[in-house]
């Protein structure tokens, strides 16, 4: 029988999966911006899930939306992304401090 | 009894101003002369119609006046209105003003036929007439203050007239000033007026005023004035600004800057007797408190001796009637805080004649030395200009209160008002006037004596050789391009025009203004110090009084005066060296004038100066900015090791936010769900 | 059509100004409509006075449409007497603020100068008729920002430091006030400022409130000791924008003690009266001594705007001694008439004394004293108008100037007569920097070639100063149609002021 | 076996495979493996969804998210020359101090999640089906109807996301010759020909 928990669980097994990404993969933006994927899609879980039990329709309307939000978050980053690299041969993020305050 | 037309009343006040007008916006495209045929007519107009209205007032039967033309502003019961109170006081006023002014008018013509601002002079004046007027027509305390203020910032003008020479702008902007510490006292004593009376309309804060007796303004705890003397006392500082009294009378010395007629009107006839006639007019309150009209007696007492002594070493021509003049004002002073308000009112008028006069003569004799005033550089000239000569006699024994003369009348009465008064103080304003007698027929004299008669101390220079003369700034000081030679017909009329007054008006006046009850309601004195009332108990017609004159001390006093000066400035030219050099110190006094200047300087020019510049460095830049700056200091340094944090990295910003959602979780969890 | 006077005079110069924006680099065109729009909004800013009745409710021509309805903020407009004395001043202003300069910003991008000063007219016009708290702060905030362009792109040299000071002190002051708004918010349920007026308060929470809004309009009058941006930001500022600044921006500080502090804490203003009073007594000695020794001329009247707006507040706030201890109500309404007619008239006369010395900057480009002199003697007519409003601003009766401190000094002697001797100060020293400046400047013989070279002024310049004159000249010798115009709703505030709210 | 033993045993596994394809995500060497991992995890994340009866959104999440998303990744990682080893420099040094985050921010999750609670809720019926639609219809009306206006704004932003990545990649090339449509209409026939005056001048010859 699967419950509300099951779902709640694996999105934060999920979650913090990412959060270790983020940690351990520091320099490699892809990976960077792959581990934020995962996190939404964490997020997208949980929505489902509380959608479901709750017979809400907003959680899924709302789970399209951050889909939609996602891509183009995914395709403006992966733009920046190749704009850096052409422009300082590098996506190592130990190279670019230039937001140093 | 009928009523005054109001239209006649309107027309007095605003055909000078619209003389002014006309003559400073459209001056340069009506020319010269019509610039001075506009004021001329304008101002002449007022003058008719003042005649008028004092015969209406006296002889035609006609009541006072007291309207309102419409409101200044109505909050709650507070209204302050414009409007004219016309009563024998303000008539006698009216024709003194406009009068005086015509003849200025009329003088100015001849006097300041070189002048390229000629438009603007005649604009000044004819805006000074009308302001001068609506002083003395108004019927509340807010429009006599504004023709109070108007005044002022005509003599400003005027005293500024020659803007290129830095002595003139700086007397105007002196004079400026002084009087406007006067002003301070006037605009408090105003609002006390308010305050204790609850309107600003003459009538019915006079009919009111019995009800201040009693009343008291608490100052401090426990502590506190009567409201009369409060009230009197703050009226007066307004007009020891603009009187002259001492100690605010060193602007008018200064003021001589100006061209020689303002002198003649503002500066003597006129504008410096506003104060007299303000407190004249404001009579049933001043009467209130014996406090503050011993105040009034004992400052204008000093004024008349001290400042007529300062006269008495001064060599340019008419800085000796300014000091004249301060010295009369201090006499009409006096005549008020004794209560004998109808002496000083009648001593303003007869000054104002032969005061006008003095000056306007004295204005003749320059125009006569190619703008020379130094006394030092004239003499025997009595040849030369005939008519000025005579008419500045007539003046000059007016002034000293020679029996007969206009002035005898009215100074006379004074010295005896003084003697009569048992007020405090009353017996040093005595010795002061009568002692003044003295110092007034010394300086007169002097002055006389110096210009008129004894040897030329100038030089004709033949000067057909330079061509473009005009101004003497060529010549040395005591030498002509020109012999000097009588003044033209514009120039001399007036005089004569003011010498009859002079001559005459006391013999024929004294009675009915003076002793009697001319002034009617106008003027109120209450019957324990009415000292005039006492006197007239003795009056038996001007002819005896005049004769009475001749045995009284003051004319001894002037005897002795004439002598004196004769002896030193005519048959024994050496002798004022010498008593120059034996009295050195006095000498020093009077020459320093007390030291007023240097003090006042001193203390409140550059005093002031200083203070400014403290508050600014000190107060402003360095405490208040300094906070300021040092508090963005603070945020910058703060700022400054906080930047450090800002590494640039992202992980490093990722790491924050995670480690944030981690403390937020474990708060979540540790203090239970929320 | 008169529903919407109001909203049609806050948006018609903001709407005016992007067709000014659109005609661009043209700049005779922009400029052009910049005028038309300024001047159709002041000609409707008069049919304010026919639509306006003195004897009718508090306020008028009101307009209420939901704004933000979860919060219950509405966009809510109305006028008393008073802010249509203070709409009259900003279009009068706006208008001539155009004239004025004309020629002196073509080449540098006057239609983005025009735009800004449109923009900013329509905003003090909404904080003027704003009857909606969260509205006012809103146009409050939000004049800063083209005051902020004008400055920081026409000002002087230092003109950055000048703009950061002048947005820091003033963005500070009013987030004080919006804490205190939400607050009252909070207490009263509703933004409306009315119902925020009769909503009771305890004392201490009058305090805090009090001291939150005296910040920002203290800052914004401004007050000492926060008064040192306004010195800065005159001096940098171009002509026209120090023209609005001291004709309006600091008038918006005295309406809002008297829109906020007074009716909606009366028993705090009451309770800290003292405080205000002995506040606004400081400047006129002290930025009157400061004032002497000035030697640029914007900041010497940049001074005596503080000094003069000294006199403001101590109207506002003798009202109550006047009311709560004396019970005088007349001379209540003398003190808050005066206070009022004194802004008007520091409105009218300092824009002109900044419009004078923007007439010689735009000559010698200098604002030292020590570069003039002699002025008469080359520029006539400019010498008489400089001399006519220097008389105005030390309070010259006949002019405006005299009518606003002759009335609050009656007033402050009755409620004592020591406050009186320290406000009179203000005739000796007022007239002593101001005619000390004209000595220097105007006076003299001509010091220098280039003064010698100065043309007097032109039709254009002349129109602006005549202007001006004439609204000087006209309150200062029949002040009773302004008073009038604003005694209904002085009534009002007086008898809101009598009672305690706690 | 009943259904919903079945569905319990499907729900493990394809935890199991998402949990195990995003470990590997976080710990593949070569970028191009992580990306495909990636698609794994989304891929059984797609089928839990399916499990939950939100059909369309995992259709949705593998046509857009699979097939367009991170083929887009894997574009871009195939397009940079990345260099992989300096990527993985620090990945020991790093790994304790990610495992220790990441598993007190799960103790912490799970924590408040409540272990306990965990079968409390049950899943209840399909509200679409309880509303008699099919899950696409069910979401389709709410989204052409309630969220109708959001819905307009997401399709403009994603448009705005799109030009925004053409914009910040387009490269012009300096030495480029391009076609300017907007010139050639503006342009007016007197400015197609320019003629110029110029002096006749004679020959240098004629001269000596």
């Amino acid at each position: 029988m699967i419950t509300l928990s099951h779902f709640i669980v694996l999105g934060a097994v999920l979650f913090c999966i990412a959060v270790a990404g983020i940690f351990i993969n520091r320099k490699n933006v892809i990976v960077l911006l792959m581990s934020i994927e995962l996190m939404l899609l964490a997020v997208n879980i949980n929505f489902v899930a509380f959608s479901r039990f709750h017979g809400d329709v907003a959680g899924q309307v709302f789970v399209f939306f951050i889909l939609t939000v996602a891509a183009a978050e995914t395709a403006i980053g992966l733009a920046i992304l190749t704009l850096l690299f052409r422009n300082s041969n590098t996506i190592n993020i130990a190279d670019i401090d230039s937001m140093k305050g | 009894m009928h009523q005054l037309p109001t239209s006649i009343l309107l027309i007095i006040a605003l055909a000078p101003l619209a003389g002014a007008v006309l003559a400073g916006f459209v001056g340069r495209r009506i020319g010269r002369s019509g610039s001075h045929w506009v004021t001329i007519l304008g101002v002449g107009l007022s003058c008719v119609l003042s005649f008028y209205v004092l015969y209406q007032l006296v002889w035609g039967g006609a009541s006072n006046y007291n309207h309102n033309l419409y409101t200044w502003f109505q909050i709650g019961k507070f209204n302050a209105s414009v409007g004219f109170m016309i009563d024998r006081l303000s008539a006698m006023m009216m024709v003194v003003v406009s009068f005086v002014s015509l003849m200025v008018h009329v003088y100015t013509i001849g006097y300041m036929a070189d002048e390229e601002n000629y438009e603007r002079f005649f604009s000044y004046i004819a805006l000074f007439t009308f302001s001068m007027l609506m002083l003395v027509m108004s019927n509340n305390f807010m429009q006599l203050f504004f023709g109070w203020e108007a005044v002022g910032l005509v003599s400003y003008l005027l005293i500024g007239f020659y803007h290129k020479r830095p002595s003139a702008i700086f007397a105007n902007l002196k004079a400026f000033l002084v009087n406007r510490v006067g002003d301070f006292g006037f605009v408090l004593g105003i609002a006390a007026v308010l305050y204790f009376l609850g309107t600003l309309d003459y009538q019915t804060a006079f009919d009111h005023a019995p009800s201040l007796v009693g009343k008291t303004l608490q100052i401090t705890q426990g502590h506190t004035w009567d409201a009369a003397t409060v009230i009197g006392i703050l009226l007066f500082i307004g007009a020891m600004g603009k009187s002259a009294q001492v100690p605010l009378h060193v602007w008018l010395p200064d003021s001589m800057e100006g061209p020689t007629p303002i002198s003649a009107l503002i500066h003597a006839a006129t504008m410096v007797t506003a104060g007299i006639f303000m407190v004249a007019r404001m009579s049933p309150i001043f009467e209130l408190s014996s406090t503050a009209l011993s105040f009034i007696m004992v400052i204008g007492a000093t004024g008349a001796l001290f400042t007529g002594m300062i006269g008495i070493v001064q060599t340019d021509i008419k800085r000796v009637i300014a000091y004249s003049t301060l010295s009369q004002l201090g006499y009409m002073t006096v005549a008020l805080g004794v209560s004998a308000y109808a002496g000083a009112v009648y001593h303003l008028m007869t000054h104002a004649f032969f005061k006008a006069l003095l000056f306007l003569g004295a204005g003749s004799v320059i125009i006569a030395m190619h703008h020379e005033q130094d006394m030092r550089h004239m003499g025997g000239l009595r040849k030369y200009m005939p008519i000025t000569y005579i008419t500045m006699w007539v003046g000059s024994l007016a002034l000293c209160g020679v029996p007969f003369f206009s002035g005898y009348y009215s100074k006379d009465a004074i010295i005896e008002a003084a003697g009569e008064a048992h007020r405090w103080g009353a017996g040093y304003a005595y010795f002061c006037v009568l002692f003044g007698a003295l110092v007034t027929a010394l300086y007169t004299f002097r002055l006389m004596h110096m210009t008129f008669h004894g040897k030329e101390r100038f030089k004709v220079v033949d000067s057909h050789a330079q061509e473009g003369h005009g101004k003497d700034h060529h010549h040395k000081p005591g030498e002509l391009a020109h012999p000097p030679k009588e003044s033209p017909w514009v120039v001399t009329i007036p005089l004569i025009m003011l010498a009859i007054p002079s001559l005459l008006i006391g013999y024929f006046t004294v009675g009915p203004m003076l002793y009697g009850t001319w002034f009617g309601k106008a003027i109120h004195v209450q019957q324990a110090h009415n000292v005039l009332a006492e006197m007239a108990t003795h009056y038996h017609g001007a002819f005896s009084k005049g004769l009475e004159g001749f045995a009284g001390w003051p004319f001894a006093l002037v005897v002795l005066g004439f002598v004196i000066t004769t002896y030193v400035y005519i048959f024994n030219p050496s002798m004022a060296d010498r008593i120059k050099r034996v009295l050195k110190p006095v000498y020093i006094v009077l020459d320093r004038k007390f030291w007023f200047d240097e003090v006042y300087q001193a203390v409140f020019a550059r005093g002031g100066v200083k203070l400014g510049r403290l508050f600014w460095k000190a107060g402003d830049t360095a405490m208040i900015d300094g906070a300021i700056d040092g508090s963005t200091g603070l945020v910058q340094r703060l700022a400054s090791r906080m930047r450090r944090l800002q590494s640039g990295f992202l992980y490093h910003y990722a790491f924050a936010m995670i480690l944030g959602l981690i403390l937020l979780l474990g708060g979540f969890w540790w203090f239970g769900h929320v | 059509m008169s529903n919407h006077l109001l909203s049609l005079l806050i948006w018609l110069p903001m709407a005016g100004a992007v067709p000014v924006l659109i005609a661009g680099s043209r700049s005779s065109l922009s400029r052009w409509i910049g005028l038309l729009v300024a001047i159709v909004t002041f000609v409707a800013s008069l049919f304010l006075l026919t639509g306006y009745d003195t004897n009718g409710p508090v306020m008028q021509l009101v307009e209420v449409h939901p704004w933000i309805e979860s919060l219950h903020i509405n966009y809510a407009l109305g006028v008393d007497g008073i802010s249509v004395a203070l709409i009259l001043l900003t279009t009068f202003v706006g208008v001539l603020v155009l004239i004025g300069a004309w020629d002196v910003i073509k080449d540098d991008k006057p239609h983005q100068y025009v735009a800004a000063m449109l923009v900013l007219e329509g905003l003090l016009i909404g904080v003027f008729c704003a009857t909606d708290a969260l509205l006012f702060y809103v146009f409050f905030e939000a004049m800063l920002i083209p005051m902020f362009i004008l400055i920081g792109i026409w000002g002087g040299p230092r003109r950055v430091y000048a703009t950061l000071k002048f947005f820091i002190y003033t963005f500070l002051g009013s987030i004080f006030m919006l804490v205190g708004l939400i607050y009252l918010y909070q207490q009263a349920g509703s933004f409306d400022m009315a119902t925020m007026a009769a909503t009771p308060l305890t004392m201490s929470q009058q305090s805090w409130l009090f001291f939150a809004f005296l910040i920002a309009f203290a800052i914004k009058i401004p007050m000492v000791p926060v008064h040192t941006w306004l010195p800065d930001a005159h001096v940098e500022a171009p002509t026209g924008g120090s023209v609005v600044l001291a004709a309006v921006m600091l008038k918006v500080g005295g309406y809002g003690f008297l829109r906020f502090s007074l009716p909606m804490l009366p028993d705090a203003s009451a309770h800290y009266a003292w405080l205000v009073i002995v506040l606004s007594l400081i400047p006129i000695i002290y930025i009157g001594y400061v004032a002497l020794v000035q030697e640029d001329m914007k900041k010497l009247v940049a001074y005596s705007s503080i000094a003069h707006m000294g006199f403001v507040t101590l109207g506002l706030f003798i009202v109550f001694i006047l009311v709560r201890e004396l019970g005088n109500y007349d001379a209540a309404k003398l003190a808050l008439q005066g206070s009022m007619v004194q802004m008007m008239s520091h409105g009218f006369v300092s824009g002109a004394m900044f419009s004078c010395i923007g007439v010689m900057y735009d000559r010698l480009h200098t604002r030292q004293i020590k570069d003039y002199g002699g002025l008469v003697n080359v520029m006539p007519w400019f010498a008489l108008f400089m001399v006519f409003f220097a008389m105005a601003n030390i309070g010259l009766p006949g002019t405006s100037g005299f009518v606003g401190e002759f009335m609050v000094i009656l007033a402050s002697f009755s409620a004592n007569p020591w406050i009186a001797l320290v406000a009179a100060f203000t005739l000796v020293i007022g007239a002593g920097y101001t005619l000390w400046l004209v000595k220097r400047v105007v006076w003299g013989d001509v010091t220098s070639d280039k003064v010698a070279a100065m043309k007097d002024i032109n039709g254009r310049e002349a129109f602006v100063l005549g202007a001006f004159a004439v609204v000087v000249l006209g309150i200062g010798i029949w002040p009773e149609p302004l008073v009038h115009l604003m005694g209904g709703s002085i009534n009002h505030l007086v008898h809101q002021l009598a009672i305690s709210k706690i | 076996m009943s259904a919903q033993l079945l569905q319990l045993i499907c729900f493990y596994a394809f935890s199991a495979v998402a949990v195990g394809s995003a470990l590997l995500v976080i710990t593949m060497r070569n970028s191009v493996h992580a990306v495909l991992s990636l698609v794994l995890t989304f891929f059984s994340v797609a089928c839990l969804w399916l499990l939950a009866q939100a059909e369309f959104l995992a259709i949705v999440l593998i046509v857009v998210y699979v097939g367009a998303v991170m083929v887009l990744f894997l574009f871009v990682v195939m397009m940079l020359d990345i260099n992989q080893e300096r990527m993985r420099e620090n990945f020991i040094q790093y790994l304790p101090v990610g495992i220790i985050v990441a598993a007190v921010m799960l103790v912490e999750m799970l924590g408040l999640i409540g272990v306990r609670a965990m079968h409390a809720s049950l899943m209840g019926p399909d509200p679409a089906a309880a509303a008699g639609l099919s899950n696409t219809a069910w979401l389709g009306q709410a989204l052409y109807t309630r969220f109708l206006l959001p819905f307009e704004i997401a399709a403009l932003i994603l448009t705005v996301g799109l030009i925004a990545a053409v914009v910040l990649t387009l490269r012009h090339k300096p030495n480029t010759r391009r076609q300017n449509p907007g010139d050639q209409v503006r342009i007016k026939h007197r400015e197609r020909m320019r003629i110029v005056k110029m002096d006749a001048e004679r020959p240098q010859e004629s001269e000596s």
